[in-house]
């Protein structure tokens, strides 16, 4: 792992000065992290009657990006390099915002699979006083408050091939560890859960030789009922699914966040297959039932079997789909048809 | 209603005047026709004198005409659709005068006009809620009166129409 | 001649009145060079009856559509705004949009410039309801909408 | 609770009833997550009720500003749109603005695009009246008025 | 109105039902109240009977009330605002029964409300005319009769009460 | 005067490109002819329902341009070189655009002092059959059917020092030569019209001693009862004190010319007085009751006292005014106040 300890440490006065400044608009990348902390610039710089742009491909005195080196804020001609710190966590605290901030944060952190910086622990920390707990535990999605055949058919990250999005294939392997499908991780003994991790690991090995037992612990952060892995695997899945309404709804009225993780384990619970993965110059074509890319993206990532700078293609029945995440020029949000240019040209 | 035509004597010579549509030139002494907005400005600068206007004996006369079908909504009598524009013409004249025997004629007038409004309406609303809409009927009926009768029995219509019968 | 129109708007009940654009026509090129001769009292005095009659004729037909008879005449275009404005209404008040105390989110569908901001097509923009409805009628912007 | 908006706004009709911002909110957020959570027969004829009465409720706060009454309340921008209406219309009618057709002189009071072209502020555009009041309303253009 | 509470008999388990501010639950036999449109949707599938709904003989006796006082509009008699939606249930159900019996209903339940809508309206005519808004007589006019009620008054003040009086 | 004979011969097939192009745009300077054109191709560009911008300040693939070597068309990237010609004569001649056509097209003579083209005299006479008629004769506005104390006010080019703008004198002078002010110009017998043309040369010559009797005969062109050159004087006029409106309306609706030269007739008929002329740097300034820069610079051109490319700025009780004519990118239509920056730094 990369050494964080050299990371530039970003100054919460940024989000101040952006503010103050009174431009109705940002310039960002389409990033659920980059777009969670424009909608809450936009919250409060966006005074009644006035309009506010978030800019995917105008331009704005006020810029936000995500270079190889780190992120990069720019108000006009002054550039703050924050480096792997999310644009949210730079947002100032207060229990109105701590949802879309944890979800920002914890999407970016999921999405770069990377460990919180010095700084996101020091805002994470600094939660506490607000209620936000934090414990090194297992990552699976919720484990606290949803039976756990439920939290593993949920792992996306890892992920565990016969158990991800495939309930029966869970309890059954639950039922041959002696754990019943509805218990919760608090219901098991020592042992139990030993045996578990162990199961885990060693399906998760198959396809990704490279993880060991002890990948399978982090620092686990909860905030009331909601815990962030599975906020921002939400937050991932419907910015991919359905575009950024989702996202202005959770930053502008937080407890939306209820409705989308009560959508998303929904969805989650029917179930998907993922059947195949083609490579083509341009992109990778992904045929499967989770209608994700940015998440099949993550998945495959995980093996090794793709870049992060090449779209994913869902294949689908009705022809090839991908989301405004791999096409932002597409101008449509959502997942958007795409044209199979390999081919369509047989 | 204010473009309507007045027939107005004319009391001085006055114009040219171009409204847009034509050139209007009046002089002394004739008789001539000139819009209602026109008629009574030029009326309050002594250059016309609007002559068709109502009398109060004419008022009396429909008063009673009305009265004598006070129960019979389809005999309302043909009023101008200008009707009670006359009126106010003749109010304000009278009001204009300011002696004794006008303020006299005022309380007489509006006496009058009281009535028939009252008996006109009763008839109208009549008329509207048993949905009768005779050309010949609605002819008779002043511009306004045409808009409580219209009204009357549009809302009636739509507010309950769906429920009594159907 | 307005006059007119408006006591056909009162009189038909049951359809707006198919006013032609050339009946209309030949009244503004009227009143348009009347304005442009003079500005004495007397044509201030006569266009304000016409001004007086335009909103009569107005009201008359706006309620028209507003009961949910068809626009239609010379002035099609603008009464139909009253149709949009209705969508744009019941959508807003039913939480068919991504919205927060007045305000809309909307994806642009052209270049345009909105305050300072340059805006390309597809970015994405959050506007007070009022403008909503302005910008779509000119097709500047599609509301974001909420779906299951 | 819509409902009970619509009967008052029934029952007081001597003034556009005064409907705070917070209580259409409430409104629109539960229907607003109503409607990306469900999208079964059940919910689509409830929220058809609620379009039903946005509809209504719109509606006779509608008639009320043709009626003159002054626009109040969280919808207070967007039926004050009304008036500017009303203002277009008349202007329109009695031949305030240089026009022919249907089609009125403008001049832009800002950079905006317009079809294919980006217009600057002080050019002079040509539009169709239904485009005048749009952009009015966002303060895009002026109209060039006829004047002695 | 759709959204006003009805009472109903609960004829089968259903729910739970999210209607975007409560979560409904209703168990078979249990008496419960839910918004009149979920009822009406409900009692078509046989989860609910509506009880609060109207009777003929209730009908029947509005009626003699109002003939009692057929002269004096003041004297309205009292009815729910949803009046006339009730009817509405009464009919609906009695044209789904489709026997010879409930046919019969119907057509008397038509002359009853008929009769009761002929008397009301005008009733409420005169007093729209006669400009009395006394809070009371309001509260006993249904929605639709109030719409009547307010129409006619602004009309009648809007379109000639320029003229009479002033 | 310069040799015409080299001009280029546009083609009228021009303005049918435009048309044909579907652009719904144009961009030109703030000069009348080019307006007039402009506003000519929109009426038959622009089709119901469309918008059309005459593109002052923007850009635009179609062009108009006045250059030091003559007027040029630029569709997209042709261009064509028209010379001295005025872009109104090269429209398609018919009954309908009459009016606006020579009201462009002589604007453009008056304004620039010029004679017709060869072009524009060709594009004159095929006007003919149209009841177009062309005489050499006075230049003074309308002598056809003005008494001679009106025409003679209303010329401005010749600037007649004693009679321009001033009735009382006019009439004065008329009745010292034994003509009646009421007379018209058919009413002279050669004598009295030998008398006149002396008289009107001499006094030119106080102001312009440049200025020779033969100047005072050029070619008229009447159309009905229009004079082109009181045409072109009402044209200039009100662009100058009113703005592109008039222009607009002219175009679409010709008959309202006769609403115009109405107007022109009556602010004429007020009489003018032009007190003095400074100069700054940066602009002249101009102390007369006659609101029109335009015409104020076509009067001291004709004296060699100001040049073309310099501002003027009239002086009133309440302040300086310019026309957009000569401060295109104020934004404002009609005359427009103005700040004095050398008087006003006192």
């Amino acid at each position: 792992m990369e050494n964080y300890l050299k990371e530039p440490s970003p100054d919460k006065q940024i989000t101040s000065e952006i503010i103050a400044s009174k431009v109705r608009c940002i310039k960002a990348p389409y990033n659920p992290d980059a777009i969670i902390f424009s909608f809450l610039i936009s919250k409060y710089a966006n005074s009644e009657g006035d309009e506010f742009a978030l800019s995917l491909r105008g331009e704005c005195p006020i810029k936000l990006e995500i270079t190889p080196s780190g992120r990069v804020i720019t108000i006009f001609d002054k550039q703050y390099n924050i480096g792997q710190t999310s644009f949210s966590s730079l947002f100032p605290i207060s229990v109105d915002d701590l949802i879309p901030i944890l979800a920002g944060m914890f999407s970016s952190v999921v999405l770069e699979r990377r460990p919180l910086t010095e700084y996101e622990r020091n805002v994470v920390s600094q939660m506490e006083n607000l209620g936000v707990s934090v414990e090194k535990n297992i990552k699976i999605p919720n484990y606290k408050h949803l039976p756990l055949f439920s939290s593993l058919t949920m792992s996306i990250d890892p992920y565990i091939p016969d158990m991800t999005g495939n309930r029966e294939d869970t309890i059954k392997a639950l039922d041959e560890l002696g754990i019943q499908a509805t218990d919760k991780l608090e219901d098991l003994d020592e042992a139990k859960l030993n045996t578990l991790m162990m199961r885990i690991a060693s399906s998760v090995m198959k396809v990704n030789p490279k993880f060991d037992r002890t990948d399978l612990i982090t620092d686990r952060v909860y905030y009331m009922e909601y815990d962030t892995l599975e906020l921002a695997f939400t937050t991932l899945y419907f910015l991919d699914v359905r575009g950024i309404g989702d996202l202005f709804q959770l930053v502008y009225t937080p407890n939306y966040a209820e409705t989308l993780i009560t959508k998303f384990r929904d969805d989650m619970a029917k179930g998907f297959k993922i059947n195949g993965l083609t490579e083509t110059t341009q992109y990778y074509i992904v045929d499967s039932t989770l209608r994700s890319p940015i998440l099949l993206q993550l998945i495959f990532i995980q093996q090794g079997r793709v870049r992060r700078d090449k779209p994913i293609f869902i294949k689908t029945q009705e022809g090839l789909f991908t989301s405004r995440y791999f096409y932002v020029n597409s101008g449509k949000e959502g997942l958007i048809r795409v044209e199979d240019k390999y081919n369509s040209k047989d | 209603m204010m473009l309507t035509k007045k027939k107005v004597l004319v009391l001085d010579d006055w114009g040219p005047y171009d409204n847009g549509f034509e050139e209007i030139v009046l002089s002394k002494g004739s008789e001539d026709e000139v819009s209602t907005w026109l008629g009574i400005v030029l009326q309050k600068r002594n250059v016309v004198k609007i002559t068709d206007v109502i009398t109060i004996d004419e008022l009396g006369r429909i008063l009673f005409q009305e009265k004598q079908t006070i129960n019979t909504p389809a005999s309302l009598s043909a009023l101008p659709k200008d009707f009670y524009h006359r009126v106010q013409l003749l109010r304000d004249e009278l009001k204009g005068k300011n002696d004794l025997q006008a303020l006299e004629l005022l309380r007489k007038l509006d006496q009058v006009v009281n009535e028939i409004v009252s008996i006109r309406i009763r008839k109208i609303m009549q008329l509207a809620f048993l949905n009768i809409s005779d050309e010949s009927l609605i002819d008779r009926m002043t511009n306004e009166e045409f808009l409580v009768y219209k009204t009357i029995k549009s809302v009636i219509e739509r507010g309950i129409g769906d429920i009594i019968g159907s | 001649m307005l006059d007119d129109l408006v006591s056909n708007e009162l009189k038909r009940d049951n359809e707006i009145t198919e006013i032609s654009k050339d009946t209309i026509e030949k009244l503004i090129q009227a009143l348009l060079r009347l304005r442009r001769k003079y500005s004495d009292e007397l044509h201030i005095e006569e266009l304000k009856i016409y001004e007086e009659l335009a909103e009569s004729l107005l009201e008359l037909r706006l309620e028209k559509v507003i009961e949910g008879f068809e626009p239609k005449g010379f002035d099609k275009d603008i009464l139909s705004l009253v149709n949009v404005m209705k969508k744009v209404y019941i959508d807003y008040v039913t939480g068919k949009y991504h919205t927060y105390k007045g305000k809309v989110l909307c994806l642009s569908n052209t270049k345009f410039s909105l305050g300072n901001t340059v805006v390309e097509q597809g970015d994405v923009i959050i506007l007070p309801l009022n403008k909503v409805l302005a910008l779509i009628t000119t097709n500047y912007i599609t509301p974001v909408e909420v779906r299951e």
